[in-house]
């Protein structure tokens, strides 16, 4: 143990403390709230986004499991919490829950699908367990009202107290509530010798078993907990707009999700919240722009990012601080 | 003994990063030089750059009496440089006879001859690439620089994975190629002391300068020499 | 004057965005025609695009519209969803909610502020079948796609067609994303019907199924082809191209309706738009504009959800598409429902209309 | 019998759209989702020449391959290039990024909605055997797409050509240093893909349909036909599109109520007991 | 009775109709220090990879410490204390050498799946890695990242995080290739330092150490054990030097 004395172990030991820069960037949704007080439902489905997107990122950016199918679970979150609030049982933390425990069971079983093969391979597979949950869902029309949607939800007010308005407020307060409380638990998990042994296995899962870890189990776990995350995402959504229709199961809303991952940087938690702010925002104000065409626009936004700041935006944002940083030592000399 | 290739002052790297410093040396047809120097020292780059897969920054590079600088990396084989590199770099998707063949030049190697030379690779013709053991790959490499028929060719390291009754053949095939092919030889390894008598000059790399520049009989007697360098005099 | 802000909800790009197209148009072109202030209050029209299918960007635009935008009036809606996600918006807002396109029947009971200028699906559904059991077709054989509205036409069509007397005699739900109907074709070629009732996302299936009709000569059989008329609306007969011909369909705006208003409106919007072909899309965005034009003139330009829902019902005027009224009880529409047959006219594939059912209400609320 | 014949013809236009992609995704490995945007410019130059023009079908294909194939090589060379060495990840989102721009791009030349598309009258009605019906556009097809699957796999696995794409794809610093010209052979490489699915694209028009939304319609099915096969293999992409087609046409024949699910059900299915695709190499990266 | 740490018995691989491993039988005792050498492409490393579980094997048994595990997962072999080198380094190029090694620490004391607390509030697995790391002379490379250390570094690493199995049975897999001379000396000293209650079976093609290291040689040719013994038998045995050592030994 004497040579571990010698050791600088901070490095290490406080790898999940938090620094600055992350408080203040809680403070966004605060600060978010007042600056656009006409936005809120734009700024609540980012929050639901970025949670769904995190969902994505620990399975995908930490664990390695691409997905074009994350909908899914989505969906089937935002039915779980639409078809018990059309049912009476409008309570909004127990339609999260519920939609929770849901998706994890699905997770669960799914996962066992996308344990073998390779990137290809388990993209079609989750793809085509998301088209299949998309058919049954258009199948049941008398449950889920198919593509027109789910009638009669009724969501009660959040804890009993606080209605959702208009203007939003209730739904974005309670939206960025579900989203900070999962985010620190995903930090934690991230942090933990679990997220470390995901690390492990997205950079090298033949080596895995090799120190004895049981590269599927895992796996399994992390599918089984971005299943619930997204599962919540989904009931969020189902809940703020008090509608749910079939698009939540959607190609185009896994497609887009990994996009917005991509775009922020997977494997860093922060890249998925930015990534989805940056990619909604360009979104909403593009198509206020020009309702038809914005679509060119923000396409050639993501060909530009891809050429030009390779390391998605958190990258950049890094290397806009490092450079600064550079800047900043360089005048002190 | 006509001059084949011709290096002044050349410093190259990666990007920006400078590995070696100011390497001049001049080889002739059918020459043999072994380049020699610890881990991290600057060999495999200086092979790289010859191969045009590294940087080269400044100085000039000759071969056969024509600028490298201007000839593109994948011409650079059509050339005359047959290159052996150290991570073997075989073609996983291809199979071995593919691999051996896929830039087959016409000359005195061909199929048969590397067959004959590595008999293992004809007993595995079909398998992929990265179906090989370790030695196996060894032997692919070689062959397929051989397959190009260079008048240079640049072994990185040949012998590493290799079982001892192959080294000691493949060390005599190479003997025979200068002597007896006129091929050129350039000649990267750890093990100086199996390398030395074969070759006729010898360059000792330090973080990427030349720090011994000249006759391998010189060197290899120089225990010394051998040892402040290398560290391989015990041997 | 205060400036009367109208915010539409459209899709105006993706695979619907034809319909944004159209109802804008329309919309435009009513305030060209007419000029753009009702009752003294300049209009304002903002557009916003929900892409298609995401109710939830439909609901977002319908908020911000209210909430930011500080519109007087909702309106367009292409699709179902859309409008009843954004339902709510116009409910808790009491902002009128003039509904374009979305066709399902309980759209206008989701607020009491909704009013509809275009149609329901029921509505354009029952007169053909009705038609179609009293012209000899005797047994039908129904092929709708398997989504929600799909299964509205079929229940309406089964419903009408089978009290009028006729027979079904099969039935089958297509995948929405269907790229062949080869399979669909051949056995109804096995089951020999009279005709087929067609209803399937108008658009590229309506053409992929009259390629296989033809290619399959199934009309040389003796089998017929009836449809709802969305699919055999303007924009699409086009690229149906000839394998159209003879398609009978009900639907209540054809380019060739005789009448000097359509006339009018036809030349105009040729002139507006010379890329684009009028459709009942185009109308009824014309039609919304024409229902705020007259009722704020009732109400003095008042746009105030009550005073504008009230002034509106019972509301009746001459469309391009014939007369036209909001029902007073239920806010939907009522007009007269053309039987046409698609035919050239002068070189160009046209609905011609030969039958009418005059002042239809919606069926699906009966 | 004719809905085995059906189900092949189908088969071979998911084939034919797809093949395109199994050679820039397959063999140059790059996920290449705007495949479906260069299948959709064949569409159009096809369409536009055949209804503004009046140029014959058959002579608009080969245009609408080499049309498409420039537009091909012109952005390899300006942009894909860059991003060979780039993640999968990255490669998506610059791809999707040209199809959202090709999407508006069409939108905005050709307009929302479908395209018209009358096929000359030889390749029009059906050829009426005993008990089998067979259309003239659909055996077209079929004949069309085995050459050009048998082409394309002799290309690959028989010539040099071949193992100098693939050894370009493995490492392409090694293949330079063994003298494979890479650039070279990727541009050539994206050059045939591109063609192939402008090809695609304007055989696709009759039964598929052409409107600005059609890169991410049928992308799915690219994607499939390329998975199930086992990417990079032209004959696995051939058995596949036919498994699927015959699969997916039958189902819907005989058992119409699960409809679009079968298709589904069918590749997780086959991916789960051969993840590495039907004819999957064990070289996957 | 000698008990064994290691048996196999008639294991036979294929590959396609390639037979790799033909008929093995091999015995190692504990505590041994087993070299296993023979040509290239006679199957060791195939064999090595049958007995951690990497490959399945197509008949034929794996027996550790008494027990079958011809059919256990890699990884519950590992729990049973057997570890393995590569022959080509497997790291985690993203992650620093303490991080690296400390997950693997983590996994042997069984919280590699503890998801609450973070990785440095487990201080008995971060400080038996930095002590792992200082007995192999890496612990002023413990903070950088995998990816940017020297060859010679790395096969380091990829011994250590072996180590951290503390592995009763220890498979190497040509531990020196890349090695320079030098540091390879160096290498062998820190594993022949190992307790010696552990098994190590070793891969290697260079003699010197071969012969310096082992108390028992297995020869493998074509698959098959050509012949074992102590390293004077081999080193004399006319057959080895005939198909693999020709004239590299001069004992
Ligand atoms: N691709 C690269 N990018 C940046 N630096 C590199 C790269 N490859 C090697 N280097 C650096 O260049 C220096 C020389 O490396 P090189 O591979 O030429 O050494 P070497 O003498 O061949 O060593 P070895 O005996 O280990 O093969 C080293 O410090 C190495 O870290
Ligand atoms: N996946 C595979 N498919 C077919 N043949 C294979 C496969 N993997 C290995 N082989 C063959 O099995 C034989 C044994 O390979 P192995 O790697 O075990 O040899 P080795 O004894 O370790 O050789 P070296 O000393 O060169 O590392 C080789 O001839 C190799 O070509
Ligand atoms: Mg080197
Ligand atoms: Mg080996």
């Amino acid at each position: 143990m004497q040579a571990a004395l010698t050791l600088d172990l901070a490095p290490i030991a406080r790898a999940d403390r938090w620094r600055p820069a992350e408080l203040a960037f809680w403070l966004i949704p605060v600060a978010a709230y007042f600056i656009f007080p006409d936005n809120l439902v734009l700024l609540t489905q980012i929050a639901i986004t970025a949670l769904f997107c995190l969902s994505l990122d620990l399975i995908l950016g930490y664990a390695g499991i691409v997905s074009l199918g994350h909908a899914a679970f989505f969906g089937l979150g935002a039915y779980a919490a639409g078809l018990l609030a059309a049912h009476g049982y409008g309570d909004p933390l127990l339609g999260l829950v519920a939609a929770a425990l849901v998706t994890a069971v699905l997770g669960y079983v799914t996962s066992f699908l996308v344990l073998r093969g390779a990137d290809l391979t388990r993209l079609m597979v989750t793809l085509g367990v998301a088209m299949m949950l998309y058919e049954i869902a258009n199948k049941l029309t008398h449950i889920t009202g198919g593509v027109d949607g789910l009638q009669g939800m009724e969501v009660l007010p959040v804890l009993g107290q606080f209605e959702f308005d208009l203007y939003g407020k209730t739904a974005y307060w309670y939206a960025i509530a579900v989203l900070f409380a999962l985010f620190c638990v995903a930090r934690k998990l991230v942090h933990s010798p679990f997220g470390l042994s995901l690390k492990g296995v997205r950079l090298n899962v033949g080596r895995m078993p090799a120190i004895g870890a049981p590269v599927n189990a895992r796996l399994s776990a992390v599918y089984t907990i971005g299943a619930a995350y997204a599962g919540i995402a989904g009931a969020l959504l189902a809940q703020t707009t008090q509608f749910v229709a079939l698009d939540v199961l959607a190609f185009n809303r896994s497609a887009e999700l990994l996009l917005i991952l991509v775009l922020g940087g997977s494997g860093s938690l922060y890249g998925a919240l930015l990534g989805t702010i940056v990619f909604m925002s360009a979104h909403h104000m593009l198509s206020d722009l020009n309702p038809q065409y914005w679509q060119f626009w923000l396409g050639a936004l993501l060909v530009v990012i891809v050429l030009f700041a390779r390391d998605g935006v958190m990258g950049g944002l890094r290397g806009g601080q490092r450079r600064l940083g550079a800047a900043l030592g360089r005048t002190k000399q | 003994m006509s001059e084949l290739l011709k290096l002044e002052n050349v410093r190259a790297g990666y990007g920006d990063a400078v590995v070696l410093e100011d390497i001049s040396f001049s080889l002739g047809e059918g020459d043999s030089l072994a380049l020699l120097g610890r881990n991290g020292m600057g060999k495999t780059t200086l092979l790289s750059t010859l191969m045009g897969a590294a940087r080269q920054h400044s100085g000039v590079l000759r071969f056969a009496g024509e600028d490298l600088a201007i000839v593109p990396a994948h011409a650079r084989a059509h050339r005359g440089l047959g290159w052996v590199p150290q991570e073997r770099d075989i073609f996983p998707s291809l199979t071995v006879e593919e691999n051996l063949s896929v830039v087959a030049t016409a000359g005195h190697w061909n199929l048969q001859r590397v067959y004959e030379m590595f008999p293992r690779l004809k007993e595995r013709r079909t398998n992929m690439g990265n179906e090989l053991s370790g030695g196996e790959q060894q032997m692919l490499a070689i062959g397929r620089a051989l397959m190009l028929n260079p008048k240079l060719l640049l072994l990185d390291e040949p012998l590493e994975g290799l079982a001892p009754l192959i080294v000691q053949e493949l060390l005599s095939i190479i003997r025979r190629l200068t002597e007896e092919g006129g091929m050129a030889v350039i000649l990267v390894e750890q093990h100086a002391r199996q390398i030395l008598p074969l070759t006729r000059q010898a360059l000792v790399l330090e973080r990427g300068r030349a720090v011994y520049q000249g006759d391998s009989a010189t060197l290899r007697n120089d225990r010394e020499l051998l040892d402040s360098w290398l560290g391989v005099a015990a041997h | 004057a205060e400036p009367l802000k109208i915010g539409m909800v459209l899709p105006m790009s993706g695979l619907f965005a034809a319909y944004g197209k159209q109802i804008e148009n329309g919309a435009r072109l009513y305030l060209k025609q007419n000029g753009d202030t009702f009752a003294g209050r300049k209009v304002e029209l903002i557009i916003k695009d929900d892409t298609g299918v995401a109710p939830e960007i439909s609901k977002r635009a319908a908020q911000e519209l209210v909430v930011k935008d500080k519109v007087d009036i909702l309106a367009g809606f292409g699709l179902t969803p859309s409008a009843f996600a954004a339902a709510p918006v116009s409910k808790e807002a009491k902002r009128p909610m003039i509904v374009m396109n979305a066709a399902a029947s309980a759209v206008t009971t989701k607020s009491d502020y909704i009013l509809r200028v275009s149609h329901t699906l029921p509505q354009i559904t029952a007169p053909v079948a009705d038609w179609a059991a009293k012209n000899k077709i005797r047994k039908v054989y129904t092929l709708v796609a398997d989504y929600g509205p799909g299964h509205d036409a079929e229940a309406q069509f089964k419903k009408t067609f089978a009290a009028a007397g006729g027979e079904i005699v099969g039935e089958v739900r297509t995948p929405v994303k269907n790229p062949d109907f080869a399979p669909f074709l051949q056995k109804i070629k096995d089951v020999k019907p009279d005709a087929v009732f067609l209803f399937v996302p108008p658009g590229e299936q309506t053409v992929a199924f009259m390629k296989g009709f033809a290619e399959r000569d199934l009309a040389k059989a003796g089998i017929r082809v009836i449809a709802t008329g969305d699919l055999t609306e303007e924009d699409i007969l086009d690229a149906v191209g000839d394998n159209a011909l003879g398609i009978i369909n009900s639907l209540q705006y054809s380019e060739v309706h005789d009448s000097p208003e359509n006339k009018a409106y036809v030349q105009a919007y040729y002139k507006a738009y010379p890329k684009d072909r009028p459709n009942y899309m185009s109308v009824s965005g014309y039609d919304g504009m024409q229902l705020i034009a007259k009722t704020l003139e009732k109400t003095g330009g008042d746009a105030s959800g009550d005073k504008f829902v009230a002034a509106a019902k019972g509301m009746s005027w001459i469309s391009p598409r014939g007369k036209i009224g909001i029902d007073a009880q239920t806010r939907d529409i009522v007009q007269t429902i053309y039987i046409r047959k698609v035919e050239k006219v002068a070189g160009k594939l046209q609905n011609v209309e030969f039958d009418k059912v005059v002042d239809l209400r919606d069926p699906g609320k009966q | 019998m004719t809905v085995i014949f059906d189900g092949i013809a189908s088969g071979m236009l998911l084939f034919l759209i797809s093949v395109g992609l199994s050679v820039t995704l397959g063999l140059m490995n790059f996920v290449n989702l705007a495949h479906g945007a260069f299948a959709m410019l064949g569409g159009y130059v096809c369409v536009t020449l055949l209804n503004r023009a009046g140029v014959p079908f058959l002579a608009t294909l080969p245009i609408a391959a080499l049309a498409t194939a420039l537009v091909g090589v012109a952005l390899e060379r300006t942009l894909y290039r860059r991003l060979y060495a780039a993640s999968h990840l990255d490669q998506v989102l610059f791809s999707i990024g040209l199809v959202f721009m090709s999407i508006a791009g069409a939108h905005y030349f050709f307009g929302a909605q479908q395209q018209p598309m009358v096929l000359p009258e030889f390749l029009q009605g059906q050829i009426n055997l005993p008990g089998l019906d067979i259309g003239v556009y659909r055996l077209f097809l079929v004949v069309l797409s085995l050459a050009i699957a048998y082409g394309l796999n002799r290309l690959v696995r028989g010539t040099r050509f071949g193992a100098q794409l693939r050894a370009s794809v493995d490492n392409p610093r090694a293949a330079r240093g063994v003298g494979i010209n890479v650039e070279r052979i990727f541009t050539l490489t994206f050059a045939l893909g591109t063609a192939l699915a402008g090809l695609g694209g304007a055989l696709g028009v009759e039964m598929l349909g052409l409107d600005p939304s059609f890169p991410v319609k049928y992308i799915v099915y690219f994607l499939i036909v390329v998975a199930v096969g086992g990417s990079g293999n032209i004959m696995g992409s051939l058995v596949a599109s036919l498994i699927l087609g015959v699969v997916d046409v039958a189902g819907k024949y005989y058992v119409p109520q699960i409809g679009a699910f079968v298709i589904y059900a069918v590749m997780v299915v086959m991916l789960i007991f051969r993840p590495q695709g039907l004819f999957g190499r064990r070289a996957a990266r | 009775m000698t008990s064994y740490a290691l048996q196999t018995r008639n294991l036979v691989k294929k590959f396609g109709g390639f037979i790799a491993t033909n008929d093995v039988t091999l015995n190692v005792e504990a505590g041994a220090r087993h070299a296993l050498i023979g040509p290239n492409g006679a199957g060791k490393t195939t064999l090595i990879n049958l007995l951690t579980g990497f490959l399945e094997p197509t008949s034929g048994e794996v027996i550790l410490n008494g027990d079958t595990v011809t059919h256990l997962a890699q990884h519950q072999r590992v729990k049973r204390g057997l570890a393995r080198t590569f022959q080509i380094n497997r790291l985690f190029a993203d992650l620093t050498v303490l991080e690296s090694v400390t997950m693997a620490v983590n996994e042997r004391i069984g919280i590699g799946a503890r998801f609450w607390r973070p990785v440095g509030a487990y201080a008995e697995a971060v400080d038996e890695a930095a002590s792992l790391l200082s007995t192999l002379r890496l612990l002023d490379l413990a903070h950088e990242k995998t990816r940017n250390l020297a060859y010679g570094k790395q096969r380091l690493i990829e011994i250590a995080l072996a180590l951290a199995m503390k592995p009763g049975v220890l498979l190497l897999d040509e531990p020196a290739a890349g090695v320079p001379t030098s540091e390879s000396r160096e290498l062998f000293e820190t594993i022949a330092a190992l307790p010696r209650d552990v098994t190590i079976l070793l891969i290697e093609h260079d003699m010197d150490l071969v012969f310096r290291f082992a108390d028992c040689i297995s020869v493998l040719v074509s698959g098959a054990l050509l012949t074992g013994g102590t390293p004077d038998e081999i080193a004399n045995n006319p057959k080895v030097k005939e198909v693999y050592l020709g004239e590299a030994i001069s004992v």
